[in-house]
C-alpha cells in the first residue's frame, strides 16, 4: 500500500544521485561550493526521509496473517525487465524504516566530516559519497531480488574507489582486498538468486502456463508460504547458505571479517564512518530479510551454529581490539565483536531478538560512526592513529573529551544509552530462544565486560594521564562543524537510550509477522 | 504523592545538568549542588512522614512515568517506588550526601574543575537514588551502573595522576563483572516470573516476581547430571553481582585503590551508599535469597570471609585512607554475613549506622590530610590532636563507634548481628565475626595513635584545622554516630517495626552476656591498639617498617598486600586476558584466518603459472593440446552417446 | 555392396596418420599435406555415410569442402614462402618468436 | 567383386600416407600423397559419386597437389629435419595420442554406421551428378557464391603476402 500519492522512495532514492550529477558541473577546483552542494543534498534527503516515520503506519490494517506477505508500505512498482520479470518495485516495512534513516541520517554528517578531513579532488569525492548514499538507500528500500543484487553490488564501486584513492599508506591492497572479499562473497548470492527465479518459474508454469518468472520478494514469499514454490531440504540449505555467505562477508561474522581492518584502517575518516556506519548493516538486514523470510526452516536448522560464530565473534573481536594498539583497528575490531551481538540476536528467531538486533544496528550505527569521529578528529590533528602518541587530552580537549566518553560508554553498553538496550534485548531474546541456550549468553555477556575494558583501555590511553607529549598539549578543542556533527550524534544515543519504545514500535508488526512465519514453518516442518 | 516521589532523583539530576550546562563558577557551583541534594533530602523527610502517616500494609507508592522497553512480550515500565526500606536508604543517601556535598565546598576549594565534580557528585546521587528507588530489576541496573560510571569519574577526577586512571579503570571493569552476572539473573528471573518489576503497579496490573516467588520453588535448571534449583541459580548470580558492587571476597580488590580519588567522594560513594548497593540488592530480593537455602550458605561465608581477610588487611595499612577502606570492605563483611543469616533489618541497621560513621571517619581523615597539605602516610603524621582538636575528638567519636564501644551507634547494630548469630546456631560465623570485631577495634585504636598521638614526626608541614565549612558536617555526623544507635535499640525496635511490612522480620532478643563480653573485648583490643603505637612512637620511621613486623615478620607483610590477592588476580586473569589478546591479534588474525583467505588467493596464483608452462611457442605443441582437446570431447561424447 | 563401417574404419585410420603426420615432422609443408590428408579422410567418412543415408546434401558439403581446401592451401602456401624468405628454413620449431 | 576392389584402394591409400608420413624427402612424400589421393578417388566412384570422383581428381590431385610440388621445388626444402628433436617429450607422447585418436574414432565410427547401404532404384538416382547440380543450384545457390568469394579473397591474399620488398 501506498499512503502518500507520490513517489517518496523513488525521490529520497535518486536525490543524493542527482546531486552527485549537479556536482559534475561544479568547476573541479571549486572544493568549498562542491562540499556546500553535497551537504545540501544530503540534508535534503535527510529532511525528505523524515517524512518516513511519519507517515508510517505502525499497525496496518492487515494483521499479521500467517501467509501472507510481509506488508510493504510506501510501496512503488514499475516494470523493469519484462522478460525476465523483474520489476523496479520499492518499499519498506518495519524492518527497513529505521536502517533507512539511519543511512539519510549520517549523511549530512559524513559530509560534515570532510571538510577537515579530505583536501585532494573534493569534487569526486563528494560525488562517490553521494552515490554510496544512494546506492545504500537502494539496498534498503529494494522489494526486487535483481534491484536489490544490482544495488548490493553498486555499494562496492564508490566505497572502493574512496578507500583506494583517498586512503592511507597501502591503500591499494587494502580496497582490493576489500571489493575482492565481499564481491566473491556476493557472487554466490547471485547464483542463488538466478536458481530461486527459475525454480520459482518452473513451479509456477507448470500450473499458469506462460508465466515468465518473476524477482518481485512479496511473491516469492506469497508463493513459498501457499505452497506453491516449495523447497525441498537440501535445495533450501543450499541458497540459505549462499545467501547467508554474502551477508556473513559483509557484516562481518567472525571467519570473514580480516577485510574490515585493513579496509578501515586505511579508508579516509569520511570513508570509515560510512563503512561502519551503514555498508556493515547491508548485511545483518539481509539475513533478516532474506535469509529468514525466504528460508524459514533452513533459518531453523543452521540458527544454532551461526548463534556460536557470533559468539565467537563477540569475544574473539572484542579480545583482538583489546590488544590493538592502533586506534582505528581497535574500533574496527570493535565493530566485529558488536555486530557479533546482531547476529546473535537475529539468529535467536524469536521478537525481542531480532527487534533488539535491528535496534543494535541502528545503534552500533551511530555510536561507532562517533568513534570513528572521534579518531578522525584526532587523526586530523597529529596525524597518527597510535594510542601511545596520546595522553592527558582531558585537559586539552574538554569537549571532545565529554563526548568521547558519552559515545565510548554508548558503545560499551551503559544503562541509559543506546548501546543496553540493544544488547539487553538481544540477550533476552537468545536466553528465552527455545533453539540456543543459556551458554550463549554466558559468553555474550563476558564480551559486555571485555567491551568496557578496550574502550575504557582507548579512553584512558587518550584522555586521562598527564600530557606527555608536548605536541598534544596545544591541540585545539573542537571546531564548530565538528561541535554539530557530535552534538547531531548524541542527540539520538540519549533518546534511543531513554525512549526506545518509539523505535520498538515502528518495527513491532512486521517483526511480529516475521516470527509468526518462523514459527509456522517450524511447527510444519 | 506520586509527584513527590519523583522529586527525589529529579532534584539532584537539575543540579548536575545545571552544573554540567549553566554554571561555570566554582561558588554557584558548591551552593547549587549541595542546596539540591539538601532539598531532596527535606523532600524524603516528607515523603517518610507521608509514608508514616499510612497504614502498615499499604505503605508503597508505585509510579510508573513512560513504557521503557516494549518489544514482543518483553515490557519494561520506567517506574520507581517509594517503601520503608527505600525510604530508610533515601534517607541516608540524601541526609549523609548533602553534609559530604557542603563538606566538599570547603575540601574541593581552589581545584580547576570543582564544576564538574559538583556535576559528578549530583549524578551519583542521582543513580544511586534511582537504584534504591526503582521498581524492577532493569531500572536499579541503570542506577547500578550509573553510579559505576560516577564512581569511575570521581575515581579518576585527578586523572593527571596515572594511579587515579589506572584505579577508576580497574573499578568499573571489576564492578562490570558483578553486573555481567547481574545481568544474567535479570534474564533468568524475566524467563521464569515473565517480568522484572518488583511489585505490581497498583492498578491491577501484573503482579511483580518477588510475590511470586513460589511459583519457581521446585523447578530446576542446568545440566541434568547437575540439576540446580532455580531460586539458588539467580540468587546466587545476585550475589555474584553484590559482591562486584559490595566490593565482597572474590571481587573487593577495586575498592582499597579506589582511595585515589578526592576523599568526600571516599566518604560518600566508597563508605556510605554506592558499596551498599549490593546489601540492598539482597534486602530487596530477600524472598528470592531465603528461598534457596544453599545460596544463603554461601552469602554468609563469603560476608564473614571477607569480614575477617579485610580486617586483618586493614591492620598493616599505613595509609590513612587505606586504612578505612579494608574496614569499609570488613564492615560490609559484616552486613552481607547478616543478610547470609537472614537477619536483614540487623544487616540495614549496620548498613544505616555504618554509613554514618564510616562518612563521618572519612571525612575527619580528609580534614587531616587538608591539613597537612596531602599527605597520607601515617608515618609522617603524628601528635595532630593539639593541631587540630575538633577533628580529633570527631575522628575519636567515629572510631569509638565503628570499634562498637557502649553507647555508640556502631555497638547497636554490630551486636544485632553477632547476637542473631549465636541466637540462630550461626557458631563457626558467630566466632569470625566476633573475632574481626576485635580486629577492628584494634586498628582503629592503632590508627588514632598513629595520627594524633605522639610527636609529628615528618616536620615539613605545620598543620591547622580546616574551616568551619568543613568542621559543621563533622561535628552533626559525630552526634549522629553517638545517637544513630536509637533507631533501632534491643527495646524499641523501631527500625524492624518499621522494616516489617517489607522484611517481614521479628525482632530477636538482647542478649545481655554477649553484649558484655564484646564491649569489653572491644575496649581492651583497642587500648592494645593504642598502647602499642604510642609506646613505640620513637621506632616509627618515616617510610620505615611496622613495629610489630619483629613479632609476625612476613604474615604482616601479607596482611599489608591484602594477602597478595590483587597480585595474584593481576598475575592470572589480566595477564592471561592480555597474552590471549595479543596472540589473537598479532598472531591468529594476521596468519590464522587472514592466512587462510590470502592462502586461497596464493593457491590459484600457483595454479596459474603452472598453466603458463604449457605455452612454450612450439606450434607442435599446441598442436598436442589440440589433440588432447579433441580426443577429451570425444571421450565425453563416447560417455554420454553409450 | 561394402559396409560403410569399413569406409569409416579406413577414414578413421587416414586421419589418425594425417594427425601422426601433424604432431611428427618439422617440416611445415608436410605438416601441411597432413592437414590435407586429414581432410580426405573427414571427405572419405561423409561421402561413405552420404551413400549410406542417401543424402546429396553431403556431396554438395565435400564439394565445397574441396573447394575451400583449395582457398587454404593457396594461402598456407603463401605464408610458407613469405616466412622462408625472413627466416630462410621450413622447420616448425623456429618460428616460436610469439613464446607466451 | 567390389569387396576386393575396395580393399586393394584401401591398402594404396594407406600406404601411400604411411609413406608419405615417413619419407624424408619432401618431394617424395608430396608423391606418394598424389598416390593416397588418386585412392581416394577411386573411392567415392566405389561410393557411387562419380562426380566428387572427377573433382577429387583435378582439383586435389591436380592442383593443389601440383602446386605442392611447386613450392617444394621452389624453397628447396626437401632436406629439412637434420636437427635432433627439440622438444623430448613430443615423441612419444604423438604416438600414444594417435593411438588412442583411432581407437576412439573407431569406436565412434563402428557405433554410428548401423543401416545397411540401400540399392536399387534410389541409388541410381543419388549416384546421378544431375541432382547434385540440381541442389548445388537451387538450394545451396548462396553458400556456392561464397565459396566463389572465398577463392578471390584467396588469390587477393597470395598476391598481396608474396609481395617482395615493399612493406605493407
Amino acid at each position: 500500500m501506498n499512503q502518500l500519492g507520490f513517489p517518496l522512495l523513488s525521490l529520497i532514492l535518486w536525490l543524493p544521485a542527482a546531486g552527485a550529477l549537479a556536482l559534475l558541473f561544479v568547476p573541479r577546483a571549486n572544493a568549498g561550493l562542491a562540499r556546500q552542494v553535497s551537504l545540501a543534498t544530503m540534508i535534503a534527503t535527510f529532511l525528505l526521509s523524515l517524512l518516513l516515520p511519519l507517515r508510517f503506519e505502525t499497525n496496518p490494517m492487515q494483521m499479521a496473517v500467517v501467509g501472507a506477505p510481509p506488508v510493504m508500505q510506501f510501496v512503488e512498482e514499475v516494470p523493469w525487465l519484462p522478460i525476465v520479470g523483474a520489476t523496479y518495485s520499492l518499499g519498506i516495512d518495519g524492518i527497513s524504516l529505521w536502517l533507512v534513516m539511519l543511512t539519510t541520517f549520517l549523511g549530512p554528517i559524513v559530509t560534515l566530516s570532510t571538510w577537515d578531513s579530505v583536501h585532494k579532488d573534493v569534487r569526486n569525492f563528494q560525488i562517490l559519497l553521494l552515490i554510496l548514499q544512494t546506492a545504500m538507500i537502494g539496498v534498503f528500500v529494494a522489494q526486487d531480488l535483481l534491484l536489490f543484487y544490482l544495488f548490493w553490488e553498486f555499494t562496492l564501486i564508490p566505497m572502493t574507489f574512496l578507500i583506494g584513492i583517498w586512503g592511507s599508506q597501502n591503500r591499494i591492497y587494502a580496497a582490493r582486498k576489500f571489493f575482492l572479499y565481499t564481491f566473491a562473497g556476493s557472487v554466490l548470492m547471485l547464483l542463488a538468486l538466478i536458481a530461486l527465479h527459475i525454480l520459482h518459474r518452473d513451479a509456477i508454469a507448470a500450473v499458469e502456463p506462460g508465466f515468465r518468472g518473476t524477482f518481485s520478494f512479496s511473491q516469492f514469499v506469497s508463493d513459498l508460504r501457499a505452497g506453491r514454490l516449495t523447497l525441498d531440504t537440501t535445495t533450501e540449505r543450499l541458497l540459505f547458505g549462499a545467501f547467508f555467505l554474502a551477508f556473513a562477508v559483509k557484516v562481518p561474522l567472525w571467519p570473514f571479517h580480516t577485510w574490515l581492518p585493513d579496509a578501515h584502517v586505511e579508508a579516509p575518516t569520511a570513508g570509515s564512518v560510512v563503512l561502519a556506519g551503514v555498508l556493515l548493516k547491508l548485511g545483518g538486514y539481509g539475513m533478516i530479510r532474506y535469509n529468514l523470510t525466504l528460508f524459514p526452516a533452513a533459518s531453523q536448522w543452521a540458527a544454532p551454529a551461526l548463534a556460536v560464530l557470533a559468539v565467537i565473534g563477540i569475544i574473539y573481536g572484542a579480545a583482538v581490539a583489546f590488544a590493538q594498539s592502533d586506534m582505528k583497528k581497535l574500533v574496527a575490531y570493535s565493530s566485529v565483536s558488536h555486530m557479533g551481538f546482531v547476529v546473535l540476536g537475529i539468529f535467536a528467531l524469536n521478537a525481542e531478538g531480532i527487534s533488539g538486533a535491528l535496534l543494535q544496528m541502528v545503534n552500533h550505527g551511530l555510536s561507532t560512526s562517533a568513534l570513528f569521529l572521534m579518531v578522525g578528529v584526532l587523526y586530523e590533528r597529529r596525524h597518527t592513529r597510535e594510542l601511545a602518541e596520546y595522553g592527558g587530552l582531558w585537559k586539552v580537549m574538554p569537549v571532545f573529551a565529554a563526548f568521547s566518553l558519552l559515545v565510548a560508554l554508548s558503545s560499551a553498553g551503559l544503562p541509559g544509552l543506546n548501546g543496553f538496550v540493544g544488547e539487553f534485548t538481544i540477550i533476552t531474546g537468545a536466553f528465552r530462544s527455545p533453539l540456543l541456550g543459556w551458554i550463549y549468553v554466558a559468553f555474550a555477556v563476558g564480551g559486555v565486560v571485555l567491551a568496557a575494558a578496550y574502550l575504557l583501555k582507548l579512553f584512558r590511553s587518550v584522555f586521562m594521564g598527564d600530557v606527555s607529549q608536548p605536541a598534544n598539549a596545544t591541540l585545539p578543542d573542537l571546531n564548530r562543524r565538528e561541535l554539530t556533527a557530535f552534538a547531531l550524534l548524541s542527540i539520538p544515543i540519549v533518546v534511543i537510550g531513554v525512549y526506545p519504545a518509539f523505535f520498538f514500535a515502528g518495527m513491532q508488526h512486521s517483526v511480529a509477522a516475521l516470527v509468526a512465519d518462523l514459527i509456522a514453518q517450524a511447527a510444519g516442518s | 504523592m506520586e509527584l513527590l516521589i519523583w522529586l527525589i532523583p529529579l532534584l539532584p539530576f537539575i543540579g548536575f545538568l545545571l552544573n554540567v550546562f549553566v554554571i561555570r563558577r566554582e561558588r554557584e557551583a558548591g551552593l547549587v549542588a549541595s542546596g539540591v541534594v539538601v532539598a531532596a533530602f527535606v523532600v524524603t523527610l516528607i515523603a517518610v512522614a507521608m509514608l508514616a502517616g499510612m497504614p502498615p500494609e499499604e505503605r508503597r507508592i508505585v509510579s510508573t512515568a513512560w513504557e521503557w522497553i516494549n518489544t514482543g512480550s518483553f515490557r519494561v515500565p520506567f517506574a520507581i517506588m517509594f517503601d520503608p526500606l527505600t525510604a530508610v536508604m533515601a534517607l541516608l543517601i540524601t541526609g549523609v550526601g548533602a553534609l559530604i556535598h557542603i563538606y566538599s565546598i570547603g575540601y574541593m576549594h581552589g581545584d580547576p574543575r570543582v564544576v564538574r565534580y559538583f556535576a559528578y557528585l549530583n549524578l551519583f546521587v542521582t543513580m544511586m537514588l534511582f537504584l534504591v528507588m526503582a521498581n524492577n530489576l532493569l531500572l536499579l541496573f541503570l542506577g547500578w551502573e550509573g553510579v559505576g560510571l560516577c564512581s569511575f569519574l570521581l575515581i579518576g577526577f585527578w586523572f593527571e595522576r596515572k594511579s587515579a586512571g589506572e584505579a577508576a579503570v580497574k573499578a568499573f571493569i571489576v564492578n562490570r563483572i558483578g553486573d555481567a552476572a547481574f545481568i544474567l539473573a535479570m534474564l533468568a528471573v524475566f524467563t521464569y516470573f515473565g517480568t522484572l518489576n518488583f511489585y505490581g503497579d497498583g492498578e491491577g496490573g501484573q503482579i511483580g516476581f518477588l510475590e511470586r516467588v513460589s511459583d519457581i520453588a521446585g523447578l530446576r535448571i542446568g545440566p541434568d547430571w547437575q540439576p540446580i534449583f532455580v531460586s539458588t541459580a539467580i540468587s546466587f548470580l545476585l550475589l555474584i553481582g553484590a559482591t562486584g558492587k559490595s566490593a565482597q571476597f572474590p571481587l573487593f580488590v577495586w575498592l582499597p585503590d579506589a582511595m585515589a580519588g578526592p576523599t568526600p567522594v571516599s566518604a560518600l560513594i566508597h563508605a556510605a551508599t554506592m558499596v551498599t548497593g549490593g546489601v540492598y540488592l539482597m534486602a530487596r530480593t530477600e524472598a528470592l535469597f531465603t528461598a534457596s537455602f544453599t545460596t544463603q550458605g554461601w552469602v554468609a561465608w563469603i560476608g564473614a570471609v571477607t569480614a575477617l581477610l579485610a580486617g586483618t588487611a586493614a591492620m598493616a595499612q599505613w595509609d590513612i585512607k587505606r586504612v578505612l577502606a579494608y574496614s569499609t570492605v570488613s564492615q560490609l563483611g559484616f552486613m552481607v554475613a547478616a543478610c547470609g543469616m537472614g537477619a536483614y533489618v540487623a544487616a540495614i541497621f549496620h548498613l544505616l549506622t555504618h554509613g554514618i560513621f564510616k562518612a563521618l571517619l572519612f571525612l575527619a581523615a580528609g580534614s587531616v590530610i587538608h591539613g597537612t597539605h596531602d599527605t597520607q602516610d601515617m608515618r609522617r603524621m603524628g601528635g595532630l590532636k593539639d593541631a587540630m582538636p575538633i577533628t580529633f575528638r570527631t575522628y575519636v567519636i567515629g572510631a569509638l563507634a565503628l570499634a562498637g564501644i557502649v553507647p555508640l551507634a556502631g555497638f547497636w547494630s554490630k551486636d544485632e548481628i553477632l547476637a542473631h548469630a549465636i541466637s540462630h546456631g550461626h557458631t563457626p560465623i558467630f566466632i569470625i565475626l566476633f573475632l574481626t570485631s576485635l580486629l577492628t577495634a584494634f586498628y582503629m585504636g592503632r590508627q588514632v595513635a598513629l595520627v594524633f598521638f605522639g610527636t609529628q614526626r615528618d616536620p615539613g608541614y605545620h598543620p591547622h584545622e580546616s574551616p568551619a565549612i568543613m568542621t559543621v558536617p563533622l561535628i552533626v555526623l559525630a552526634v549522629g554516630a553517638v545517637i544513630g544507635g536509637v533507631i533501632n535499640l534491643p527495646v524499641l525496635h523501631w527500625l524492624t517495626d518499621w522494616l516489617e511490612p517489607v522484611l517481614h522480620e521479628k525482632a530477636g532478643e538482647f542478649n545481655i552476656w554477649l553484649a558484655l563480653i564484646a564491649t569489653i573485648g572491644a575496649v581492651g583490643t583497642g587500648y592494645l591498639g593504642w598502647w602499642v603505637y604510642t609506646t613505640n612512637a620513637a621506632r616509627i620511621k618515616i617510610g620505615g617498617k611496622d613495629p610489630a613486623y619483629r613479632y609476625s615478620g612476613d604474615i604482616w607483610e601479607g596482611m599489608e598486600e591484602a594477602w597478595y590477592l590483587d597480585r595474584l588476580y593481576q598475575r592470572t586473569v589480566v595477564a592471561g586476558f592480555e597474552q590471549l589478546a595479543n596472540f589473537l591479534a598479532r598472531v591468529f588474525d594476521p596468519q590464522g584466518v587472514d592466512g587462510l583467505v590470502m592462502g586461497i588467493g596464493r593457491f590459484f596464483g600457483g595454479l596459474a603459472n603452472g598453466v603458463r608452462a604449457l605455452q612454450t611457442g612450439y606450434v607442435r605443441t599446441y598442436a598436442l593440446v589440440f589433440t588432447v582437446g579433441v580426443l577429451l570431447v570425444l571421450g565425453v561424447m563416447l560417455w554420454f552417446a553409450r | 555392396m561394402v559396409p560403410t563401417s569399413y569406409y569409416i574404419l579406413l577414414s578413421a585410420i587416414l586421419f589418425t596418420i594425417g594427425v601422426l603426420g601433424v604432431l611428427l615432422r618439422r617440416n611445415a609443408i608436410v605438416v601441411f599435406m597432413s592437414v590435407e590428408l586429414m581432410l580426405n579422410a573427414a571427405n572419405l567418412a561423409l561421402v561413405a555415410f552420404a551413400r549410406e543415408q542417401l543424402g546429396v546434401e553431403a556431396q554438395v558439403l565435400v564439394f565445397f569442402v574441396i573447394t575451400v581446401a583449395a582457398a587454404e592451401v593457396a594461402v598456407g602456401l603463401a605464408l610458407l614462402v613469405a616466412i622462408f624468405r625472413t627466416k630462410r628454413t621450413a622447420d616448425v620449431d623456429e618460428v616460436s618468436t610469439l613464446k607466451g | 567383386m567390389e569387396l576386393i576392389l575396395f580393399l586393394i584402394t584401401a591398402a594404396v591409400a594407406i600406404a601411400g600416407a604411411v609413406a608419405m608420413l615417413i619419407s624424408r624427402n619432401a618431394v617424395h612424400s608430396a608423391l606418394f600423397l598424389l598416390l593416397n589421393f588418386g585412392a581416394i578417388a577411386v573411392l567415392f566412384l566405389l561410393l557411387r559419386a562419380p562426380f566428387l570422383f572427377a573433382i577429387q581428381l583435378t582439383v586435389y590431385a591436380g592442383a593443389i597437389m601440383v602446386l605442392f610440388l611447386f613450392v617444394v621445388m621452389l624453397l628447396g626444402a626437401e632436406k629439412v629435419e637434420d636437427a635432433p628433436d627439440r622438444i623430448a617429450w613430443q615423441q612419444p607422447l604423438a604416438l600414444l595420442l594417435g593411438l588412442a585418436l583411432l581407437i576412439v574414432s573407431v569406436v565412434v565410427g563402428l557405433g554410428s554406421a548401423t543401416t545397411p547401404p540401400p540399392d536399387g532404384e534410389e541409388l541410381i538416382k543419388f549416384s546421378d551428378p544431375r541432382s547434385l547440380g540440381e541442389l548445388l543450384f537451387t538450394d545451396y545457390l548462396l553458400p556456392f557464391e561464397i565459396t566463389g568469394f572465398i577463392l578471390l579473397i584467396a588469390v587477393i591474399g597470395v598476391v598481396v603476402l608474396s609481395q617482395r620488398g615493399r612493406k605493407i
